[in-house]
């Protein structure tokens, strides 16, 4: 049970979404096979593994290694996936305090401006079935119970992102490749949601929520 | 899956090596997935950069050389290209007189190009970017990532290209890739899917008598499912689709293109077809047939048109040397 | 079978009829099926003529222009030509210095061209005859019909014509060609079959994990059935077949040939492979990589490798202006 | 019951053979597709229509007739089997007399004449399980019986002809396609030969042996 978001804490969040998404790389790959191209799962599975390889392990600073996590998935990734969580991470990591680590409202905070970033780079709103409905409900659900700690947050936000990307299943996708398949693409669970679920997921998990 | 390959994960770097071996002219850096032409970058000529996923061959890597692209940056296999790579190319074909991105609309696409295009312009380059988006299959709309790119992609790297190598300034050289894209569309139609090496089934599935119209270089789904026919109704589902969406009049500019694993004396029975469609209402001028813009194995084909002027004609005649394109030289 | 087509036994003709739409820079006789260079019968040159079953292209139809075939006489799928085809594209290239014939080395092939022969000898035309049979896969003993004619043929083609396009005599054409044979050598692999238009269903059949090493362009069965392996392994085979007829070494001319329904990225990876095994022993000094000699739709792929001379070299390099094989103009 | 081989006889024998052919042309096929390229029924039929299609209706001469079906399968099949057979007819139809119809002898001795500008054409000996291994056995047995009559003559060729055939299954080629099979052309009937049968059955059918 963590208090403070600090840069082991962020180190083993990498890791762990890292294992996390190794696991699920077929199913994830499977979703996207659906109403996308099928490379989901082989993208940020080798994205991660990437970030595991770039972690800063000399720093205190959670900033900084999150800094690091997100540039490793713009360099390694390439699909859409990869700037979109690149960015996420890149723009969470500066709206961390520059040192040490972070309190649960300033990672609440951080998450929301991460999400900010998503949805100013890649132009989705709430709706267009995308990663977006799963960063954007966690990143409220955990700034409304950061008072409750870092903990009980984190698993408020997995919980959100679970139901976001629940509810992209009936959507008709509006971005990315989804969108060419038009109503074809109602019916699925969007696999970019899936992985959102799944990284949050990470983060209840390693703060010991 | 039957493949000619040593490993799935090593497709793009082996055959990265193969062109190497087999192509003097040009410079391939495998580690850095990056295939420049060896006397870049030349000063006072713009330069031109594109790349998408690997599967798509001769697009994009064999399309480098006089006449044509500066560099090519192949992604993973229907992946597109990193940032760090793409903006490696970039300075290394810079002449300073600025570089032009040919990029195929897709989201991973735009979003990688643009993340590389900032990271140059703090390089100090000025990057301009022609978005192609041809394949009228897919609606164009607010409520989509709009059209893809596809075989036009083609037409704008070589016309582009041509006005480059005449010294024609980052401005001109991108509006008339702007052009192209404004004046071309296209239409795919799959019979079979292709495998992707790592994925080591097919990315979809048709049944013996069905084909999938309006199908994208990734083997995406298009318009329709329908039932198998004769190349003549498939000429017409297209061509259609085409005309309804750009009224085709006047010279035109037509690649028949396979998939893939389409034989040549298909494309050409299609091209054919293609020409029957047209008598009466335009001038095919200009033609290409053949595997030019491929979705690995899939078999099937692509047809793409472009609106010529007198000015397009005469910068696709130029001289090209490149490995999948060549003429004039 | 789905296929790009308006019938089955409209592919040949269909197949002209585009070829003529796409190609104004040949003629292209639909009903007596001869494809010739406009300019033909050019006064003083060798004419070289070739032709075979369809299903190969760009071999042969592909390869008529400046530099290499003045006609090429394509047959039914598979089918050789018949002679008074032959005949007629014979006397239509004679520029009063004879024509060279370039045949690929199978029973139905050598018969129509020698009755073709014969009766162009009847109308006065000198004519003289390659023949091609470089495939090694093939056991050569006085117990067969000798070694089936593959890849090698565009070698002939491509170093016979420079020659006559240089102003060489019959005799000296067919020297060179002959030398080509000699000196040149293929082993093919097929990892799936094709399907000819009007069987409508696969020539043999393949195992998932089944190759047929040895295999011809048309599917004819080779050495072995054997299990699937990477593409080293295969070039290894395919290499040391063809080295232990032909010790490699020196400078090289490499060809690795896709069957028709292989993307280029495996050719790559193929040739890559090939550098590697030959490295130490000979060195490439020229290649091609793509769909040159196919079999309609099939997987898998064929090397063709032949011992250069400086003479040799020089002619590969001369300019040659035809749709499937372009360089130098 | 026919005792003249004469140019209706002639014209009737290339008809029948072009019915035959086109029903057994799928078998031919077949056959052909196990140690061949599998086109020698598409070959024969389109031969034999094109023969039927150039049929001299206006000669009494049986000479002039099989002279024509020799050259139109020349100039229709393509395949190994078109110069052959082309020459078969052709040579055969030179040894005829150059009017009217033939006597049984007559016809032997040119059958014979066909068989060997078949060898001298294809190079191929008895035993290299070719068409070579039914016509000459056929030549041989209608000279033989030559003197009992036409149809008589006619049913022994036919007969000799099936037996030769028939023969060639065990062999291993030794000319044609086939013959790059090895011995893995052993165990299988060879297309030429079956379809030589062919022909000389409908011989014997049309002069009511
Ligand atoms: N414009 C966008 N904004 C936000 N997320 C997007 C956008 N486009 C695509 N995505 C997300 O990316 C996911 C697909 O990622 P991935 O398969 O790795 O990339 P690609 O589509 O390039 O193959 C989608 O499921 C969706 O959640
Ligand atoms: N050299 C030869 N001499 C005699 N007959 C031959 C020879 N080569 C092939 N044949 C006959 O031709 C038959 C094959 O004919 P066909 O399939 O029509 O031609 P192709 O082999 O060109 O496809 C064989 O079964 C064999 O009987
Ligand atoms: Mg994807
Ligand atoms: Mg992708
Ligand atoms: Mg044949
Ligand atoms: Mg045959």
């Amino acid at each position: 049970m963590a208090d403070e978001f600090d840069a082991g804490i962020a180190r083993e969040w990498v890791r762990v979404i890292a294992v996390r998404v190794s696991e699920q790389a077929t199913y994830l790959g499977e979703l996207d096979g659906a109403i996308g191209d099928g490379d989901h799962g082989g993208n940020l599975d080798r994205g991660f593994a990437a970030a595991v390889g770039k972690l800063d392990r000399t720093t205190d600073s959670a900033r900084e290694v999150l800094t690091a996590t997100g540039g490793a998935l713009i360099s390694a990734v390439g699909g859409a996936s990869g700037p979109l969580y690149g960015t996420y991470f890149r723009k969470l990591a500066r709206a961390l305090p520059e040192h040490g680590g972070a309190s649960a409202a300033e990672l609440g905070a951080a998450l929301q401006v991460g999400v900010d970033g998503v949805r100013a780079l890649g132009g989705a709103a709430e709706g267009d079935k995308t990663m977006v409905d799963a960063l954007v409900p966690a990143a409220a659900a955990f700034a409304e119970t950061a008072t409750d700690g870092l903990p009980a947050a984190a698993v408020a936000a997995a919980e959100a992102a679970r139901r976001g990307a629940d509810a992209t299943v009936p959507l008709r996708a509006r971005k990315g490749r989804a969108s060419y398949l038009g109503e074809r693409s109602e019916g699925h669970l969007d696999p970019g949601a899936a992985s959102s679920a799944l990284v949050l997921a990470a983060l209840a998990e390693v703060v010991g929520g | 899956m039957k493949k000619l390959i040593d490993g799935p994960d090593a497709v793009v770097a082996d055959a990265l090596r193969g062109m190497a071996a087999a192509h003097p002219g040009l410079r391939v850096d495998v580690e850095r997935r990056i295939v420049t032409r060896t006397d870049a970058p030349r000063q006072g000529k713009v330069g031109l950069v594109s790349g998408g996923g690997s599967g798509h061959e001769p697009l994009h890597i064999g399309l480098v050389g006089l006449g044509m692209l500066d560099a090519a940056c192949p992604g993973e296999v229907f992946t597109s290209p990193v940032p760090d790579q793409i903006q490696a190319a970039t300075a290394a074909v810079d002449g300073g007189q600025g570089v032009l991105h040919v990029v195929k609309n897709y989201t991973g696409d735009v979003l990688n190009f643009q993340m590389a295009a900032e990271l140059a312009g703090d390089d100090g380059v000025d990057v301009a970017t022609v978005l192609v988006n041809d394949d009228v299959a897919v609606e164009d709309s607010t409520h989509t990532a709009g059209r893809r790119g596809t075989g036009a992609t083609l037409f704008v790297e070589k016309i582009a290209g041509a006005l480059a190598e005449d010294g024609a300034a980052l401005k001109e050289v991108t509006a008339a890739g702007k052009e192209v894209v404004e004046r071309s569309r296209s239409f795919g139609v799959a019979l079979t899917p292709c495998t992707v090496p790592a994925a080591g089934r097919p990315g979809f599935e048709l049944g013996d008598d069905e084909i999938e119209l309006g199908v994208g270089i990734h083997g995406e789904p298009g318009r329709e499912r329908g039932p198998m026919r004769g190349a003549a109704e498939i000429v017409d589902v297209a061509m259609s689709a085409i005309n309804d969406d750009m009224p085709l009049q006047g010279d035109l500019l037509v690649m028949v293109n396979g998939m893939g694993g389409t034989p040549l004396s298909e494309l050409y029975v299609v091209f054919a077809d293609v020409e029957r469609w047209l008598s009466g209402r335009a001038r095919i001028t200009r033609s290409l047939v053949g595997n030019y813009v491929t979705s690995l194995d899939m078999t099937g084909c692509s047809i793409t048109v472009c609106l010529l002027t007198p000015q397009l004609t005469q910068l696709w005649d130029e001289p090209v040397n490149t490995p999948g394109l060549r003429w004039g030289c």
